[in-house]
């Protein structure tokens, strides 16, 4: 075998720490290795095409490059081999960048060790032979899971790209965070007005399947083979018949609910349809204020529906479906301002979320749009807005910035002097982060136009004096303390991952960081992709993001899928595993302990042996650990191959 | 040859030591619950109770021999070219054994009429061979697996050894086989034998006497050819056979190997290691097919090569030597005499076609 | 009518549906027994019970797979049956077990520590109050205690665990007797880490690679096609080399690891006693602290290391 | 290439390619510094790693083994670190019986986002290591025969 060995300089990013040249040399030296040189930039076309040339010219069978992380080039260089004239997986890569120039400074060791990192890639491409995909078909619907405005933008531009598409939403309506803000910056034109026809288009749309009120059970299979299985949540309410016409919402005895839609700004009726512009308008019971299911005896809503839809006796319901990639679009929930006991949140009726406000400033709120605060009802005169409450703060695990809170804080200071003209509102801020169109001249607006104060420090504590609520923090600009008597304060609260975030991407099988948000697959690149094929992201799930970033990622996941599924047929990754067998002997543990029963037991000439079924197998290779006598062996990953790779390092 | 020697007990030692200068000498010794020839060490104790639990064959036929080595160096211009080096490595040195029994020393004089003949001579063994003597202890009873007599030896066979020990009263009467042997003998620490020649062959005769009439194994060559196809009898006779190799590599007289390379980057070895027949590997052929898939057909080549198709190709000689290791080693008391027997029975009992 | 006599009985009504019976009968001398396959009914005379009949019945069952047999087994055997059943590597159904209550056996390289040859051996009586050997050297007495297999001095399955045929009256398990395993595992992990390295070299110096204790081991069920003689997978090279040797020690205590029913073949069969069995059992009490399980007791279980918990009752994350 | 004497100890490091590999990667793109003595194998899933792999790298003389795979729940494969958790430990608690020093293999979890965990774990390690100081394996073991003669391999030709 003769292999071409290519260490890159990566610019300075190697080259700087690493004697590239002198690895190159020492690479001339291994076993089967026929042509070695390091390159500026191996990615760059000059650099591909000296590898190609090489090939031809030295009638090279196989390549290592000596570059970045395979998880970033792989693709790129398999590419290049197969330009030349083999087969795309007689390549090796030497990850001697992210493991090696980049962490070290030491030129000697960092030299050393990436000669080595060439010697195992070398042994190991040494013993790889050339593989062929397998292709199979695909199911052309996608699963987009999350109602809210990223999630709908995904959902009408892949049904509008001529496929299905299964909307999963956890809440009883669509419409997401969006549907309960009042005006959107910077643009102040009313949220619902907006979003409102496109919450139509989901429902009209012939080719998506809403599942309201429901949630991803369980999700099996492979890129474009998908089976999830989706749980109906029992809402006691037959939708099929419910017209949304509301009257059983009027005559509920029971008006104690926790009212989600208005973040619990007074109280709903146990049966209940969150908002007028509802999609689906149906209604939903809650179980736990409902008196029939309290106290047994009720049925006031079974009486007055006119369509006979209520039915206590509703169970949790698990629909399956097919699909073939998925979009998460699960969003993001608000940071729990009580954590921050200075500020009384959640203790002083007057102390707020931004979003509670937001459904004080709506028309179709519980105040009917006019700003009363919720101790006394009274109109407030002094409004203030504390910053970054759940973001930038260490101290309580969110040394992020939430991004959004400082154009909408803007626009709620801007909506208050609309509301009312002699009321004063105070914005206590770390800094203004305003990057975006026509922001920075938004927060301008809020200052100058309507007069907002803007106090460069962060708020000590808060504390209730007669009826107003006396917010004590520093003015840094000015170096003074700074008091200032509220009748209403309004805690820009941060974002953080959807609750259950974690799990969804556990049955996903994608990353997630220490913080929930789910792991895009290059956070510059590839930022709506994920390291599982066929499961894309878009808007907060990924991490906090305004409408128009949200809208966007939107459309680049569906952009994503179409790309996807426009494909004839999909090629399976043949690193997979094979069974040898005359050595298998049939004892099945490899069927026991594969996590995808990729492995099934057939009869071979009276004998039973194992085989694996190759567009399920997902080459993990915990079948060749279980096999005792090594008779099942991940392709490229076979024992020989690390074996010798551990013998390689194993001679000094 | 020259007269008979006398080693007294207190001689020993200092003989042994005096050998170690100039020899590679190995001695039976105790290791954990076993004994084995160990290099001679003038601090340890030697182990003289019983026949050694490995035979004396390792110093003639290694159980692992480094062939050859070699190694690539490529050729700075052009690493596609790269010039091979090799490096034979014929053993050096003379070596002695001391200390095993006759059946161990006869064992492989087996093997010369296969690695010394007039057409083949293999060069690593025939090394060996001639820079090794055997220093032999004669039995003075038998135990329960012994049966040298059965093949045609005996408790003080000196076939094989180049110098014989007969145990007699305050030491050993030292006979010299071969030249080899009498070189050995010519030390100060050998006394005259001074007429303990007598005794030490009523040691013999004694030791002789006392064994049990040896069974007729004259038709066993033909009978085992006669069973040759008779697969029940073979599924019988290696019901409880393990397919392990114990038999083998503990036996005197068996002499297949095996050859690997063992190679690391530009560098190989050779390798030359005892084989055993009653492996699956052993008979694998590349293709997957293996002519032998059974033990039964395993252990029907095992007993048939010794006690049939050799004698039938060296003038008689069956190729087993009587030690009974196979028997008390066997970790599941595979008998190899009572299949031989069984095979004659069940020859004579059904009519030959 | 004694309990092998019943046992006897029993084998000769189920021999005609049966490919054949083991068990064990004399071997090549009074001290050595030896497995016996019996197929006639007239084979059936010659089973014998008692100390000497160390062999693990079982250990031949897998090579009986798909055929009808019987097999006669001592209390540790049957844990091997029952580890055989539960990897389906022998289906109940095609295997008849007969039991009778084991009182123990013999280590016979113990016994050869006070004889100067095994071989020597011309007479054995087992049914005293001790072992009474005949030896060229005259009578030998040996206390029980001294000769017990190290497995049967702590025993807690003296009678077969499953069976079609039991005879006689079933022994009650000694609690709170010695445990030679436990010692033995003591003795050696309190040596240092480089010193015991030098044990196992100096130990394994002798092995000679005969792969006996593989291949009487009832568990070891790759025999012919087993990573150590293979060069794909080429997990050992044919190195004389007690490195080499020790490989192959911790191949197969890894592969049995959760398996290994602890009969003891492995050591016993080791034609130049190495002890080996420490390192299985050592798995063996890793396994029994991890995950609170025995092999060979239950045949409906899950070998230990072909499943998991998410959350595991014993293994704390490393924090780091 | 020879371990660079006095400075370096031999370590070998397996890892999962979608968590723990991507975590390397994450902290070699943060600049978190490490020392160089680890060598990464790069394996499909934990779930890939055989004990064996740990038991022969030892034996082979290595000074020191780190596995690292997704953190539990997180496995690419949903359960390659489930079973990779059990037989580790094993291995762990083995270790000492076959006279390796336990604390020359550890294992961990570090996902893809753990670049500065990922820093930690390697720099406490190796730490752990240069404690134990070299493994005694090649000593002990290579005074003994039959082992083809250490070769100096490939660098012999260079």
């Amino acid at each position: 075998m003769k292999i071409g060995v290519f260490v890159c300089h990566c610019g300075s990013n190697i080259e700087g720490t690493v004697d590239t040249a002198a690895v190159a040399r020492t690479a001339m030296d291994f076993p089967s290795v026929a042509y070695a040189e390091d390159v500026m930039y191996s990615c760059s076309e000059p650099g591909q095409d000296s590898i190609i040339n090489a090939v031809r010219e030295k009638g090279l069978d196989g390549v290592v490059v000596a570059s970045c992380t395979p998880r970033m080039h792989e693709p790129t260089f398999r590419r290049a081999v197969e330009r030349a004239g083999l087969n795309r997986y007689m390549l090796e890569m030497a990850n001697i960048r992210e493991h090696v120039s980049w962490i070290g400074k030491d030129r000697e060791a960092n030299t050393n060790k990436a000669a080595d990192l060439v010697r195992i890639a070398v042994e190991k491409l040494r013993r790889n032979r050339p593989l062929t995909p397998k292709s199979f078909d695909i199911t052309r619907r996608v699963m987009v899971i999350g109602g809210g405005v990223a999630g709908i933008q995904a959902a009408l531009d892949c049904a509008d790209g001529g496929i299905e598409v299964v909307l999963v939403e956890k809440t009883s309506s669509i419409g997401g965070k969006m549907s309960k803000l009042d005006k959107t910056f910077p643009t102040v034109d009313c949220s619902s007005c907006i979003l409102g026809p496109k919450m139509v288009d989901v429902v009209q749309h012939p080719k998506i399947t809403l599942y309201a009120y429901a949630e991803v059970e369980e999700i099996s299979g492979y890129v474009g083979n998908f089976d999830v299985k989706i749980r109906k949540k029992a809402s006691y309410v037959d939708w099929s018949k419910c017209t949304g016409c509301g009257l059983c919402l009027e005559k509920c005895p029971s008006k104690k609910s926790m009212d989600y839609f208005n973040e619990g700004l007074g109280t709903a009726p146990a049966i209940n349809i969150p908002f007028p512009q509802a999609i689906p308008k149906k209604a939903v019971i809650d179980a736990g204020f409902c008196r029939q299911f309290i106290k047994g005896k009720c049925g006031v809503c079974a009486k007055v529906c006119p369509s006979g839809a209520i039915d206590y006796s509703q169970q949790d319901e698990i629909v399956e479906e097919k699909i073939g990639a998925v979009v998460a679009a699960t969003g993001y929930d608000l940071f729990d301002i009580s954590k921050y006991g200075e500020y009384g949140g959640g203790r002083y009726p007057d102390v707020i979320t931004s979003l509670q406000y937001e459904r004080l400033l709506s028309a179709s709120g519980p105040t009917g749009g006019h700003i009363k605060r919720p101790s006394d009802g009274k109109e407030p005169k002094t409004v203030v807005f504390v910053q970054c409450v759940g973001s930038r703060d260490k101290s309580v695990d969110r040394p992020y910035c939430s991004g959004f809170c400082c154009m909408y804080t803007a626009k709620q200071a801007i909506l208050t002097k609309d509301h009312i003209p002699d009321s004063q509102s105070y914005v206590f801020y770390m800094d203004i982060r305003a990057p975006g169109k026509l922001y920075d001249e938004f927060t301008r607006r809020a200052m100058e136009e309507y007069g907002a104060r803007y106090v460069r420090g962060r708020v000590a504590m808060i504390y209730p004096k007669g009826d107003k609520w006396v917010v004590r923090g520093a003015d840094t600009l000015m170096g003074t303390q700074m008091e200032v008597e509220a009748d209403l304060v309004v805690l820009a609260a941060g974002a953080e991952a959807a609750v259950g975030s974690p799990q969804l991407a556990e049955k996903l099988r994608i990353s997630y960081d220490k913080y929930g948000y789910f792991m895009e697959s290059h956070p510059k690149l590839r930022p709506v992709e994920t390291n599982t094929a066929g499961v894309y992201l878009a808007g907060c799930a990924q991490g906090p993001k305004d409408i128009p970033q949200s809208v966007g990622q939107g459309s680049a996941a569906a952009a994503k899928v179409l790309g996807l599924f426009s494909k004839e047929k999909l090629e399976s990754d043949p690193q997979i595993s094979q069974v040898n067998l005359t050595r298998c002997v049939g004892c099945g543990k490899c069927e026991i302990t594969c996590p995808f029963g990729a492995i099934h037991m057939i009869d071979f000439r009276g004998q039973p042996k194992a085989e694996v079924i190759e567009t399920v197998c997902q080459g993990c290779g915990i079948c060749t650990v279980t096999c005792p006598q090594g008779a099942v062996q991940l392709e490229h990953f076979t024992d020989n191959q690390i074996l010798a790779e551990v013998e390689a390092l194993c001679q000094f | 040859m020259e007269a008979a020697k006398f080693l007294s007990d207190a001689a020993l030692r200092p003989w042994l030591d005096e050998l170690a200068t100039k020899h590679a000498l190995v001695v039976p010794r105790r290791e954990g619950d076993a004994i084995v020839f160990a290099p001679y060490d003038p601090a340890k104790p030697l182990d003289l109770s019983r026949d050694a639990t490995i035979p004396p064959k390792n110093p003639v036929f290694p159980a692992c021999e480094e062939l050859m080595r070699y190694s690539y160096a490529k050729n700075p211009e052009n690493p596609a070219q790269a010039g091979l080096t090799l490096e034979p490595l014929v053993p050096m040195g003379s070596t002695v054994v001391f200390g095993g029994r006759p059946c161990g020393a006869r064992g492989f004089t087996i093997f010369d009429r296969v690695y010394l003949t007039q057409r083949i001579r293999d060069p690593y063994y025939g090394a060996r061979r001639e820079s090794t003597a055997y220093v032999t202890l004669a039995c003075s009873d038998t135990g329960n697996t012994c049966f040298c007599h059965w093949v045609g030896s005996s408790p003080s066979d000196t076939t094989g050894s180049d110098v014989l020990l007969t145990p007699v009263a305050g030491g050993y009467v030292a006979e010299a086989v071969t030249e080899k042997g009498s070189d050995l003998l010519k030390s100060t620490h050998m006394a005259d034998a001074g007429g303990r020649e007598k005794e030490a062959l009523a040691a013999k005769s004694k030791a002789l006497e006392a064994l049990e009439a040896a069974p007729d194994l004259g038709p066993a060559p033909k009978s085992l050819l006669a069973v040759f196809d008779d697969q029940d009898f073979w599924v019988d006779m290696s019901a409880k056979c393990i397919s392990c190799g114990a038999c083998t590599y503990l036996c005197p007289t068996c002499y297949c190997f095996n050859i690997t390379d063992e190679v690391r980057g530009l560098d190989g070895s050779r390798l030359r290691t005892w084989d055993n027949c009653m492996s699956h590997q052993y008979t694998m052929e590349a293709s997957g097919h293996n002519p032998r898939p059974t033990k039964a057909h395993r252990l029907k080549n095992r007993v048939g090569h010794k006690f049939s198709y050799y004698p039938d190709i060296h003038g008689g000689v069956i190729a087993c030597c009587g030690c009974g290791r196979c028997i008390k080693s066997c970790p599941v008391g595979v008998d190899i005499r009572e299949i031989v027997l069984a095979s004659i029975e069940r020859a004579t009992a059904k009519p030959q076609e | 009518m004694q309990p092998l006599d019943v046992i006897k009985e029993k084998i000769r009504e189920a021999l005609p549906g049966l490919d054949c019976v083991i068990g064990w009968q004399r071997g090549f001398d009074p001290l050595h027994a030896t497995p016996l396959f019996m197929r006639k009914p007239e084979d059936v005379d010659r089973l014998i019970w008692g100390p000497l009949n160390i062999y693990n019945t079982a250990t031949y069952l897998s090579g009986f797979r798909g055929k009808k047999v019987g097999v006669v087994v001592k209390g540790c055997d049957s844990r091997s049956v029952v580890q055989l059943i539960q990897e389906k590597l022998v289906k109940r159904e095609d295997v008849v077990i007969f039991g009778l209550p084991c009182a123990g056996v013999v280590d016979l390289t113990k016994v050869g520590r006070n004889v100067t040859d095994l071989g020597r051996v011309s007479a054995v009586d087992h049914s005293g109050e001790t072992l009474k050997l005949t030896t060229p050297e005259g009578e030998k007495s040996l206390a029980w205690d001294d000769v017990w297999a190290d497995k049967c001095l702590s025993c807690q399955y003296h009678n077969a665990i499953i069976s079609d045929h039991f005879a006689g009256e079933p022994i009650a398990p000694v609690l709170g007797g010695r445990d030679p395993a436990a010692e033995e595992i003591a003795a050696l992990e309190a040596m240092a880490p480089a010193d015991l390295l030098a044990y196992w070299a100096e130990a394994m110096k002798r092995c000679i690679r005969c792969y006996a204790c593989r291949n009487s081991c009832p568990m070891c069920v790759c025999r012919d096609f087993c990573i150590a003689q293979t060069r794909d997978p080429h997990w050992q090279s044919q190195e004389d080399s007690v490195k080499e040797k020790l490989m192959f020690q911790m191949i197969h205590a890894t592969h049995l690891a959760g398996r290994c029913t602890e009969c003891g073949e492995c050591q016993r069969a080791c034609p130049v006693d190495i002890p080996i069995l420490a390192l299985r059992r050592k798995a063996n009490q890793v396994i029994k602290e991890l995950f609170d399980y025995q092999a060979g007791v239950d045949p409906q279980a899950v070998p230990p290391l072909f499943t998991f918990k998410v959350e595991e009752d014993n293994i704390n994350e490393r924090g780091w | 290439m020879p371990v660079l004497a006095g400075k370096e100890l031999r370590i070998v490091g397996f890892l999962c390619n979608w968590c723990s590999y991507g975590g390397a990667d994450t902290a070699g793109v943060g600049r978190f510094t490490q020392p160089t003595d680890l060598r990464i194998v790069r394996v499909p899933c934990s779930g890939r790693i055989d004990p064996l792999f740990i038991v022969k790298t030892l034996l082979g003389g290595a000074d020191g083994v780190l596995v690292s795979g997704c953190h539990p729940r997180d496995c690419h494969y949903a359960s390659g670190n489930f079973y990779a958790r059990r037989r580790l430990e094993v291995l762990k608690g083995m270790l000492p019986i076959m006279g390796i020093d336990p604390g020359r293999f550890e294992y961990t979890w570090v996902s893809a986002s753990e670049g500065q965990r990922w820093q930690h774990v390697v720099t406490t390690f190796t730490e752990q290591i240069h404690a134990l100081g070299a493994s005694p394996v090649k000593a002990v073991l290579g005074a003994y025969p039959g082992a083809a003669p250490s070769k100096g391999g490939d660098s012999a030709a260079a």
